[in-house]
């Protein structure tokens, strides 16, 4: 079980924020916290990799109390089984993209899992370059993979993929997953990305004002629309072409773009605006790709 | 890290001595086998250090007042004794005599002395300036050298016009351009009294040869051909 | 009875040296941090030099170089009426020689912490090269400039060597408190030293203490 | 017209980057790079910027050359009208959020920019904070209003959204795109987010091995899925659920979730498998929202 | 003739004093880094104090400290078998005294630079603090602790002032080169100081050389 309950007083006299998080889940979750940015996500990672002192609380994981104000427990992050990948990187300009990597495993460990790591993300033509010559993304990449080679028990991921295109981004995420599995980690991720949410989350808390307003299954969270008829989507009209009597709206969903074609045009219906495609009959195919 | 013992017989010496210091001591050691090394310095430091317990066995000092401090501090074996007193000169590198009289003139720019606060010539040269009545009016053209050697310096590079230095200067070994000097007359100043003490310590009869020898014809005779009475 | 002359003399010359060398030093340790030019280790080495030679030893060679006899002097004196030995300016030239590397090199090393983009960034916004140095990058480097001035300026106020052998001395003139300290411990004065000494340290504890009290509320502030 | 045909070798001996760049696009468009991490696009933009100096070719805006190897024209980054968001923000840390903004406003220019920027990127709160206590989010607003409060003829943005949720970015993609239009930018944006480039972009250049491979609009270059029947759309399955003879899909499609009812379940399709969903009769309502 | 004694006990004393200076500075320069005590500011005041003593009034207040007469000096003596006036001990002791500042404030102003989340990754990586220092910290702060270095090392081998006092000038012993450069000079042998000068310049000359040349080709490799 893992329970964080902690109050931390952020920002300045001009700004102020008053984080009040009382978040609790199992090992082996997939958790991701999402929210505003501003809202205090990166603070809680923090918190938990105690490199942020809450003002009060406990933070309790698997039985073991990490910090606790009334106890006065405060163990140091060098004590806290945690890997963290963090928003800026933060990999060591001194070291070549391979040091920081044998940097970061644990002595008498094996360097199998480097190289492992090495060739799932792609890292293999800059592993002998300073962080420094490296673009955004390759950055990230090795942030993540230096976070991935101690295989800590709990793995906070602060947007861990957020500089990455979508294919590397699909296949990271995938690869996140298993190690997760794999390894049976606890693992805390920071997205704005809801498709990647829902894709790895097992469980998802909203923040708000420093609180957490909603938690539940990702599905839950992010399935708004409330279903009436046997299919509807939302979405943003890109283009709409008439051709003789029909209509074709060309409409993004996500990332995706789909075509639908209309015969009633009852409402005047432009490039830029939501809309909500629904039908009663609808008799779809569904067919497996890729 | 236990030192071995010094062979050497150390000689504390002011800086204008050294030159007849080492003549005097290479025939000393001809003379006794007793080897002499040299610590040459201002006689104000060599004074602070000796207090402070430097293992210097002889010290040669350019007036009396040093030693006199240290006799108070109970580092000194016997009396201090007078072997010798320096001269006092004028001493240019530029192209004239100099003389008393030439110090108003336009031509000298810069006088260059020791600081009479801590060196006995600079003392000596401020007498003579008060004994000529020459102070005053002279005041914006001094320039101090913290000792007789770097007035020295000043009247070598040419800074300053001219200066008042030991006669001892112009008999330094393998000087070549000695200048051009005048013999200031011993009546302007009172004597530059150069003395000597043996101080306590491991080497007190070594010392004590040492001091003896600065008494002797030959180191008489040394002196006299560096400059000294 | 204080003579205070030295003592103003003093804080008068360390605080000229300071700004002078501030400003030389910048665009030489600019240069320095910017090129990548094969002579820029010897010229880092050339900086340290007047550090490895007796400052007494510097102040003659400065003789040499400057004596009012030689024609560089009487050029320099014929046309920008300075001197340089016995002089005022001269104490400040020697002191800015002598305390030359202790302003280059922290300066130095300031610049070469500063994340390239935030420079690219000023310059995007149209800043020049000078409005971004003068804006971003030494603000930047504040730690490395206070270290540059302070220690300038406290070598400054202790350096007696160079300054005994290029200004000779002259009380009112030439003569700081170092230089009077130093005569006093010759002459066996110690009494007399150690006021002065104590003087001195006073007045630049409390300096320093300013300096570094003001430094760490700004310091705070940015780091939050 | 802007003409960019540069040529430079990237990167260490390991390895070995040649951009061979020949771009061409009219003023006034919404340029869009898009390519894998590590491809050169802020290599691309740089050039442009003058931060880097191509190894040969010309930079040719507005029928002023920038860049020359041939005529040895280089112009300094300040002489080109630009303003560029960092892929690292490279905020001044010396300065607060809002002396940042007024260090970027030109001389004798009205600051009413400034506020416009302030209200709409919501940064009022934290204007008289360093950048260093900023959140992620934060920063990556407060450096795209720094980079918009010259108004600069050619706006350069590095991922300028990535950091930001799904509200924010929406809200700033339309401010990009309003501000584009009204004080006729130019603007070249990397972007890995699809929907904000289908937004967004008017032209698309996509980038691989150091080359341009395809070039259009973004809808011809992403719907990359021919149109058979009346509706189609690709997603992935999140869920499969089955009430009584009645299969009930959730795909995701995109950042948005679907919920499709079949009736046939020929195929064995599972959690995790992407699919087609296409249609031939289909009587879609299509109504606005929001 | 050369007399080659005074030459390799000068660059022992700098090698000496420079390595034990840097380990002294290094951990005092952290503590001050990240220190947020009210008294910090004092301490940096005090670190820089001895730059505001002349070397010679330093010396002689040491000697004073130091005098093997006084119970403390005896206490050492017998308890260590270390005695600090007239011994190369001494030497070292007064030459860390006085380069103090020049090691520990380039070093303090390298701290500050280090951005915060490279340490806090490194703790998360089960790093110890001496584990971060060593291996991410100091080196990222190579620039600064090069100018600590060379500041250091340099002047030591030009001071003379308080190795005068403290070391009594002791042939073989104590006699280091710039005091014997000194002399030359004072004893108007002009032409062996210059000789020595040279051979000094030239010695560290080559040394500091081949130090930034190392330097710029390692520099180079990381910003590519
Ligand atoms: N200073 C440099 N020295 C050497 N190589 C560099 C340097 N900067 C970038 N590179 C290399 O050039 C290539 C292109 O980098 P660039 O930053 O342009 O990529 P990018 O397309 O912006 O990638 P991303 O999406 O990850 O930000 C990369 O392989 C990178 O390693
Ligand atoms: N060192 C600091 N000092 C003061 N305030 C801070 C500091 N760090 C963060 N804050 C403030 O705390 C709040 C929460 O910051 P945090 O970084 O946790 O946000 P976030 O949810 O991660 O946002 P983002 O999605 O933009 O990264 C922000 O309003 C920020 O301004
Ligand atoms: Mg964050
Ligand atoms: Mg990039």
């Amino acid at each position: 079980m893992i329970q964080i309950d902690i109050q931390k007083r952020l920002g300045s006299e001009v700004q102020d924020i008053f984080l009040d998080i009382n978040i609790e889940f199992a090992e082996e979750e997939f958790v991701v916290l999402y929210g505003k940015s501003g809202v205090g996500k990166t603070s809680i990672l923090r918190m938990i990799a105690g490199l942020l002192k809450p003002d009060s609380g406990t933070i309790e994981i698997k039985n073991e109390k990490w910090f606790s104000s009334k106890g006065k427990i405060n163990l140091k992050p060098q004590s806290r089984k945690v890997g963290m990948v963090f928003q800026d990187f933060a990999l060591f300009p001194n070291m070549t993209v391979l040091e920081n990597l044998k940097f970061a495993l644990p002595k008498k460990s094996s360097s199998e899992i480097i190289e492992e790591l090495v060739s799932l993300m792609e890292i293999k033509p800059f592993l002998n370059n300073y962080p420094n010559t490296l673009s955004g993304g390759q950055k990230q990449r090795v942030a993540l993979a230096r976070a991935l080679v101690q295989k800590p028990e709990i793995l906070l991921l602060d947007e861990p993929l957020s500089a990455l295109d979508h294919e590397m981004r699909r296949k990271l995420q995938n690869y996140l997953q298993e190690i997760h599995r794999k390894y049976k980690l606890t693992t805390i991720l920071v997205s704005h990305d809801v498709s990647e949410i829902v894709r790895l989350a097992t469980k998802v808390f909203t923040l708000e004002n420093g609180k957490v307003v909603k938690s539940g299954k990702p599905i839950e969270i992010f399935s708004n629309t409330k279903l009436s008829g046997k299919f509807q989507f939302v979405g943003e009209i890109l283009e709409v072409q008439k051709q003789s009597f029909i209509l074709i709206y060309t409409i993004l969903v996500g990332n995706e773009i789909v075509k639908v074609f209309s015969e009633n045009s009852e409402e005047n219906i432009q490039v830029g605006d939501k809309v909500i495609v629904a039908t009663k009959a609808f008799h779809p195919l569904i067919k497996k790709i890729g | 890290n236990s030192k071995p013992e010094k062979k050497e017989l150390l000689v504390a010496v002011a800086a204008n001595m050294q030159y007849a210091m080492k003549e005097i001591g290479e025939e000393f050691t001809k003379k006794t086998k007793i080897p002499v090394e040299y610590i040459v310095s201002s006689s104000g430091k060599l004074t602070a250090q000796i207090t402070a317990g430097a293992p210097y066995d002889i010290f040669i000092s350019a007036n009396k007042k040093f030693p006199e401090a240290l006799e108070k501090e109970n580092k000194i074996l016997g009396k201090q004794k007078t072997f010798a007193f320096g001269k006092l000169i004028l001493w240019t590198k530029e192209d004239f005599k100099p003389s008393l009289e030439i110090l108003s003139s336009d031509k000298v720019k810069k006088i260059a002395l020791a600081n009479p606060k801590t060196a006995p010539y600079g003392e000596a040269a401020k007498q003579v300036l008060q004994n000529l009545n020459l102070l005053g009016e002279l005041k914006s053209k001094l320039v101090f050298g913290e000792s007789v050697a770097q007035t020295n310096q000043f009247i070598d590079t040419k800074s300053a016009t001219l200066g008042f230095t030991a006669f001892s200067t112009i008999h330094i070994p393998n000087k070549t351009e000695k200048g051009n000097w005048f013999l200031i007359p011993e009546k302007y100043y009172n004597p530059i009294e150069q003395t000597v003490v043996v101080l306590k310590g491991k080497k007190e009869k070594e010392a004590e040869q040492f001091y003896d020898f600065l008494s002797s014809d030959i180191a008489k005779e040394i002196l006299k051909q560096n400059g000294y009475n | 009875m204080i003579d205070w002359n030295p003592l103003i003399l003093t804080f008068k010359l360390a605080l000229v040296t300071t700004i002078i060398l501030f400003l030389i030093a910048i665009p030489i340790a600019y240069w320095l941090s910017v090129s990548k030019s094969k002579i820029k280790p010897i010229i880092e080495t050339i900086i340290s030099m007047p550090l490895v030679l007796p400052p007494t030893v510097i102040g003659f060679y400065l003789l040499l170089v400057f004596s009012p006899t030689n024609s560089f002097s009487i050029w320099l004196k014929e046309t920008f009426d300075l001197q340089f030995v016995f002089s005022f300016e001269g104490l400040v030239l020697g002191s800015i020689i002598y305390s030359f590397p202790f302003m280059v090199h922290p300066i130095q090393s300031g610049f070469k912490t500063i994340p390239n983009s935030i420079i690219e960034a000023a310059y995007l916004l149209k800043k020049s090269k000078l409005e971004t140095l003068l804006k971003v990058q030494l603000p930047f480097m504040k730690a490395s400039l206070l270290t540059g001035i302070v220690l300038t300026f406290a070598h400054t106020i202790g350096e007696f060597g160079v300054v005994l052998m290029i200004g000779g001395n002259i009380p009112n003139q030439t003569k700081v408190a170092s230089i009077m300290i130093y005569d006093e411990v010759e002459a066996l004065q110690y009494d007399v030293a150690n006021l002065y000494s104590i003087i001195l340290f006073a007045i630049t504890f409390v300096i320093l203490l300013f300096v570094y009290i003001m430094n760490g509320k700004y310091s705070n502030k940015i780091v939050g």
